[in-house]
């Protein structure tokens, strides 16, 4: 990996929820690449949870997008190290407001053989749930809203 | 020196920018809790040039500080 | 899960390469489940493995295709009973020609959280991998060719 | 009984089906290795009613035959 490849911050935030024909047109540019055998994808959709009787719509995202970055380029880099064959790495991020049924997250990893692409995408996943300053405002369909907490 | 808020904090506070003079992180968190009175009810961490702190340190003034409620992302 | 549902005979196969565009399809049909929170996706890919100077330009997938829907059947089963909360699993696989740089496997689980999906996605891909009857010819560029074996 | 054959086994046969007539699994093994001279070399399960059966047991000639060369799915 260069060190250029290394340090260039990427933006992972899109403004508003992750179009599937996105997800597709970000597969279909990998068959070029023949030296991978196996993509692992993980997509985070929206859920209509109903706690106390009130039914999330939508969830607001904002971030800390400076803050946000430079911890996705350290995970990013340390994947890397981990997981070398690694032979690439995707993430989005949605931010504004992403219906229920919508998609709000994506990572997609790639390399020549399963256990690498599919490791790298569980702890990167993990990483990004507990050290990116990203918050959620759940919208109830009641008019009311509840503040997202990752456990 | 200029303090960021977010989420729960900003909505607490009525605001995503406060303006506010400490010579050291002890003495932010203070001055925080006198600015937003909910803050000691509330989870939150304090980043110094987007890198959370949990320790004391002196502040010069020209740092970038953000008050973090839980983190919610994915 | 009910009795219908448990034992119903899917056809995963599928001839020729699985198209990204189908994949996004798949992934949009989901925005209805408002109980799903994590969507998990393996894909394999044919690789360009050179070997002692030989490339692969393509694997020509057959299978035994009663006993694979049989064993698909017995694991699809089992994965349900693994994994109570898992909203559905979807997989395919190509027959035929398949060149080097397009998908050949998918594997596709969805659940309220990710760690039913994820589970479910590895232990579901390495069954397949290792009980279903799928036999796979390796065509060198050169016109010759090498049997694939799972290890 | 109809045999069925694939991937390198069915390559070295010559063929995709096998017609044999065996009264136990031993001796449908020793007819096969009688027309596959390279089946002796070769890694191979075979599977009667679409289940790999390892142990010997009585052939009726109803049952469906296959032998199945290492997998290679995905």
């Amino acid at each position: 990996m260069s060190e250029a490849k290394a340090h260039k911050v990427k933006d992972i935030f899109v403004e508003g929820s992750i179009d599937p024909a996105y997800i597709a047109t970000s597969i279909a540019k990998h068959t070029t690449r023949t030296d991978i055998g196996a993509h692992e994808i993980f997509l985070g959709q929206v859920r209509a949870d109903t706690i106390d009787g009130r039914t999330t719509k939508a969830i607001e995202y904002t971030a800390y997008r400076g803050m946000a970055l430079e911890q996705m380029t350290m995970i990013r880099e340390e994947a890397f190290v981990r997981w070398p064959t690694l032979t690439c790495l995707h993430v989005h991020h949605s931010l504004g407001v992403i219906s229920a049924g919508e998609l709000c997250f994506m990572v997609f990893a790639s390399a020549p053989h399963r256990q690498q692409a599919r490791e790298a995408v569980a702890w990167v996943v993990d990483r990004i749930k507990s050290e990116l300053p990203i918050f959620g405002k759940e919208m109830n369909a009641d008019g009311g809203h509840v503040w997202k907490e990752n456990r | 020196m200029e303090v960021l808020l977010f989420g729960l904090i900003a909505e607490k506070a009525g605001a995503r920018r406060l303006e506010l003079e400490a010579p050291t992180l002890s003495e932010l968190r203070a001055r925080l809790a006198e600015r937003i009175p909910e803050l000691s009810a509330l989870s939150y961490a304090i980043a110094v040039d987007r890198v959370i702190v949990k320790e004391d340190r002196a502040l010069n003034g020209s740092e970038e500080i953000a008050v973090l409620p839980p983190f919610a992302g994915g």
